[in-house]
């Protein structure tokens, strides 16, 4: 019975989606500093957070994130088998993949949390995830779930 | 106070009545379990509800409350008080619940009167309700309450048969009642007799007979008693009997900020929790579980009585229903007794 | 008037007493509000940190000083660290003051003691000035303080310990370090050792005591053995504080509130207390 | 039922004097049909020890509460796994326990059975009749099918005589699992709704958590010394704080899903959170999603000494390239 009540936020048309992104220092964070460095465009609603490892994203920032406002969670790192702290990107598979179907369990769309290998080279790879993940969260609208009350 | 009589048919359309000035609190049902919610529609209210879970105190003690809002942007200090309080009908109380109001007051409205619950407290009119059934757990009549009498209430019914018998018991009780005199009639006799016998039914479904004379003092010299501690050994450390007791009052303030601004809450605490009373240094006075749990005893049976002259427990049964490892109050409350010789 | 809503307050000063202890000196931005404030020693104020929380400190400001309050506050927490990165003109917020305070209306025609050890004198420090004041220096005899810490460093208000004090009539000081330390003269040792060396005497005399449990536990044996009784000395209690006004049950010690009932007690009350503060 | 009492306590009075310092079992509850944890530290007070349906509780976690003392305890089925994961962990010492299983046809849910027993009723004892319990009051004898008053994981259970015990006491347990029951049909239920369903239930739910943390303080599997929902412990994680102390419904998401991730394939679903919550959040429906999910992804695949979350394996499933 806490007295402020759940604000719905509506889609208006100038919303813009805000999508946070962990980008493992080593692959995922050069191919973004790649896709710079060549000019390519890609949506500015990504806020890039550099972390050493995509394994050292605890499912708690991904959480905090939505409840900051959040509505999209992108982590990327290196391809399995290119991680340079060798197995980092195995426990991420695991521990992502698990998390994933809990969020989904209850109530996240699916696309509000995407994980995807990016080495250092694929600059286009990575200005097209972030710019398929922007349309599909512009269509899904404002993240409601976890979110807090300003 | 005079009493008057509500025909059951017309308790429902009564409540939708006082819904034109009032908000609603009253009890529903989900999952088969028992809240006091504000409700939108009278459909929703259970009638003749049993025990809640969480009690009504949570509606002039809420559980989480925002004391003020503040901003410190560029070296201004803008302060804002929250403070609403719509006024509102507390209905469907059963007469453990309405002593608890008065053992809160003895806390909250004692000099420096708190304003929050101060507020709500003036702002709300209490419907009481007799019990209609004894649960397994109940003792309140340990403490000098009745299941059918409604002091602590604004108006008090009790369900006779097909029709509830109303006591007007405070001055906004009877404003309550002038204000929707149609849906009342005088007085019938042979109402009061059968509210009187219901009382001897009930007083004999109660299953463990507690007598609480002499136990604070009792429990004066049993401080050091290794009881305790085996008490303690099964016991969990959560917070369910505190948070589910409708007469705990303990509550924590804490900071959620974002940037400049931010709000200070009030929020309940546990005596139970290992941090409650942890020291900045490290110092813990509390800091063996046995001692918490001691506390939470020595706070209901003694130390309420002690400081505010009003016994700190209502004997509702709560704690005793929902406690995983059954940690039974009454049981205590008897064993102290016979430890004290 | 809500006890809970803080009265927005500037710091305006801060002095540096040791290597993490700093005194704030604070004005109530409200003039009513700074004039109206009156609080007697041995009381405490609850000082806030917007967007960090609250936290209570003994008022460490003389009652017949009028200008501004004063907090002596060492680093040791959230709120504590974050008042020490403050510059003065900084924002805060007071509300108070809270609690009892020392018997001085007792303690007048008497002689004080007072033990203090390391920022344990701040409580005791109003008291002190309170009664060296010229309007009430006449109602009391003579005053003996032994201030001890562990190191020169560690001494609080040393304008005071060594210059103010011992000039003023009647006032004798005493103070000590844990181990000797180069450039220092005075007295080597531990408070406790120290009160058996100077004995003084019990006859009208009270006590106040404050700083470490275990300089307390120590020097009230040697008091005991110089024939104090206990309900000459007087204490104040440390415990967690929330609201202040005896409401959040947190600073309890058996049905006794720290916060309303407290800080200052007498030994003899705390005996009849359940040990757990 | 009376009769493993009987050896129950024999048991226990032999092991206490043989060095045992504390036997951890059940005895009655102050109310009916109700059992609680119970700790014997004496030979004589064995014989305060019981087993009938109510005893509900996993016992294992009282173990971490006597490190260094030579202990036993009754374990069910179900109860014990928890050991061997505490002990892969390190936080017991195999050694020092003395596991006493007991064969257990399913444990009655005392809400039903209350239900169905007059108010004034006492109960004296307990038969176990195969597909039934008889429940003999001072109002009569009473018949309980299983089928309809078991709780909902002795339903599904297949572990009915304990494993890997030291002692193990009575005559066998017969399965009393139903099969055409399936035990995830919760998990598929709430799968099957549309997302929008899916957040307003669990709004609904997690809105009435009053976060008094039994859920954490009686799992086996949640044993961190110090908790990430600890209140900012000062000098702790600099005093982090993942959620507010006051309770609000994205911090009740919070805590709860990450609980269930912490607990996640190292849960031995004794579904003793569900038990204690005292606003009835279905949190097995979390721990058994997730432990789907962990069998349909890695099963096969190896488990680190702290569970499938610890360990990885090059042809783990990869949806992520």
């Amino acid at each position: 019975m806490s007295v402020e009540e759940n604000v719905v936020l509506e889609k208006d048309a100038a919303w813009e989606p805000r999508i946070v992104a962990f980008f493992c220092n080593w692959c995922s964070y050069a191919g973004a500093d790649l896709a710079g460095v060549i000019r390519l465009k890609y949506p500015a609603n990504i806020r890039i957070i550099r972390i050493p490892c995509s394994s050292r994203v605890n499912p708690q920032f991904i959480l905090r994130a939505f409840q900051r406002g959040a509505d999209g969670v992108l982590v990327a790192g290196c391809h399995p088998g290119d991680c340079h702290y060798v197995t980092g990107n195995y426990f991420t598979r695991r521990r992502l993949t698990l998390f994933k179907r809990l969020l989904e369990f209850v109530g996240f769309e699916p696309e509000r949390l995407k994980v995807r290998w990016i080495s250092a080279a694929e600059a286009g790879r990575f200005a097209e995830t972030v710019k398929e993940m922007v349309e599909e969260i512009k269509y899904l609208g404002p993240n409601q779930r976890v979110r807090e009350i300003k | 106070m005079d009493s008057k009589l509500l025909r059951r048919e017309k308790l429902l359309p009564f409540l939708d009545r006082l819904r034109e000035g009032f908000l609603l609190v009253a009890p529903v049902e989900e999952d088969a379990l028992l809240f006091y919610r504000p409700v939108e529609s009278v459909a929703e209210i259970r009638l003749n509800p049993g025990r809640s879970v969480v009690p009504p105190k949570e509606w002039f003690f809420p559980q989480a409350e925002s004391l003020y809002r503040y901003n410190t942007e560029s070296g201004r200090l803008v302060l804002e008080e929250t403070l609403a309080a719509a006024p509102a009908v507390l209905f469907g109380i059963h007469p453990c619940d309405l002593r608890s109001f008065a053992v809160l007051d003895a806390v909250f409205l004692q000099e420096p009167v708190d304003r929050y619950y101060a507020l709500r407290r003036e702002r709300t009119v209490i419907i009481g309700i007799s019990c209609s059934a004894v649960c397994p757990e109940c003792f309140c009549t340990a403490y000098g309450i009745s299941p059918v009498e409604g002091t602590g209430a604004d108006i008090h019914l009790s369900e006779v048969g097909a029709v509830y018998m109303v006591e007007v018991l405070t001055r906004r009780g009877k404003e309550l009642v002038a204000r929707c005199q149609e849906f009342f009639e005088d007085n019938v006799a042979g109402v009061a007799e059968a509210k009187e016998a219901r009382k001897e039914t009930l007083s004999g479904q109660f299953t463990v007979q507690v007598t609480v004379d002499g136990l604070p003092a009792r429990l004066g010299h049993l401080f050091d008693h290794p009881y305790w501690e085996e008490l303690s050994r099964r016991c969990l450390g959560c917070g369910i009997c505190t948070y589910v007791c409708p007469t705990c009052h303990c509550f924590d303030i804490t900071d959620v900020c974002r940037g400049f601004e931010g709000k200070r809450f009030r929020c309940w605490d546990a005596c139970l929790f290992r941090d409650y009373t942890l020291h900045t240094s490290g110092h813990n006075p509390r800091h063996a579980l046995y001692q918490r749990l001691r506390n939470r005893f020595f706070h209901k049976l003694k130390y309420n009585h002690d400081r505010y002259a009003i016994e700190g427990c209502v004997g509702c049964g709560r704690c005793v229903a929902l406690c995983p490892v059954n940690i039974d109050i009454r049981e205590v409350i008897a064993t102290v007794r016979g430890l004290g010789e | 008037m809500n006890p809970l809503l803080p009265k927005p307050a500037t710091i305006v000063d801060i002095i540096r007493e040791t290597g993490d202890v700093k005194t704030f000196r604070v004005v109530l931005d409200d003039p009513e509000e700074m004039a109206a404030w009156s609080h007697k020693p041995g009381q405490t104020a609850m000082v806030s940190v917007f967007g960090v929380g609250e936290a209570m400190f003994c008022l460490a400001s003389s009652p017949t000083c009028r200008d501004w309050l004063e907090f002596s506050i060492r680093r040791a927490g959230k709120v504590t660290s974050a008042l020490h990165q403050m510059e003065p003109e900084a924002k805060i917020g007071v509300r108070g003051p809270y609690g009892n305070h020392f018997p001085y209306e007792a303690m007048r025609g008497k002689n004080l003691l007072v033990i203090g050890g390391g920022i344990g004198l701040a409580p005791l420090r109003p008291l002190v000035n309170f009664i060296l004041a010229p309007e009430n220096r006449q109602h009391y005899g003579n005053i003996e303080v032994i201030y001890g810490a562990r190191s020169y460093g560690d001494l609080c208000y040393k304008e005071e310990v060594f210059r103010v004090w011992p000039q003023a009539p009647g006032v004798s000081v005493f103070t000590t370090i844990d181990a000797p330390e180069e450039g220092w003269s005075g007295h080597v040792g531990f408070v406790p050792a120290y009160v058996e060396e100077l004995k003084p005497s019990p006859e009208n005399q009270f006590v106040v005591i404050c700083g470490p449990p275990v300089m307390i536990r120590f020097t009230l044996k040697a008091l005991g053995e110089l024939g104090f009784e206990e309900k000459q000395i007087y204490t104040t209690l440390e415990m967690r504080m929330k609201c202040g006004i005896g409401k959040c049950g947190r600073c309890n010690v058996g049905a006794r509130f720290v916060c309303r009932d407290g800080p200052v007690f007498s030994m003899a009350e705390l005996k009849e207390l359940p040990p757990e503060y | 039922m009376r009769e493993m009492a009987g050896i129950l306590q024999q048991e226990a009075a032999r092991l206490l004097e043989e060095g045992v310092e504390v036997f951890i079992g059940y005895a009655a509850g102050s109310g009916q049909a109700l059992a609680r944890p119970f700790f014997a530290t004496r030979p004589e007070e064995a014989a305060n020890l019981v087993f009938n349906p109510f005893c509900v509780h996993n016992l294992v976690k009282y173990l971490l509460r006597y490190p260094d003392r030579k202990t036993a305890v009754v374990v069910k089925g179900c109860d014990g796994g928890a050991v061997n994961r505490l002990v892969e962990e390190r936080h017991l010492d195999r050694a020092k326990i003395t596991l006493v299983g007991i064969p257990c046809s399913g444990m009655l849910e005392r809400e039903r059975v209350l239900a169905e027993l007059p108010p004034a009723a006492k109960v004296e004892a307990v038969e176990d009749r195969g597909s039934a319990y008889a429940v003999y009051t001072t109002r009569g004898e009473y018949l309980f099918e299983k089928k309809e008053h078991l709780m909902a994981k002795c339903l599904a259970c297949v572990r009915n005589n304990p494993t890997g015990v030291d002692l193990l006491l009575g005559k066998e347990a017969m399965p009393v699992a139903d099969p055409e029951r399936d035990p995830l049909e919760g998990v598929r239920k709430i799968e099957a709704l549309p997302a929008a369903e899916k957040a307003a239930f669990w709004d609904r739910v997690f809105g009435r958590c009053i976060r008094c943390y039994a859920c954490r303080e009686v799992c086996p599997a949640c044993s961190c010394i110090e908790c990430a929902f600890e209140q900012a412990v000062p000098g702790w994680q600099q005093g982090a704080m993942w959620v507010e102390k006051a309770k609000n419904l994205p911090d009740s998401y919070h805590y709860h899903l990450i609980r269930a991730f912490h607990v996640a394939g190292r849960c031995t679903s004794c579904a003793e959170c569900e038990r204690v919550c005292p606003v009835r959040v279905p949190l097995m429906l979390l721990n058994q999603k997730l432990a789907k999910e962990i069998e349909a992804l890695f099963r096969g695949a190896p488990a680190g000494a702290c569970g499938p979350l610890c360990a990885y394996s090059p042809e783990d499933p990869d949806q992520f390239s």
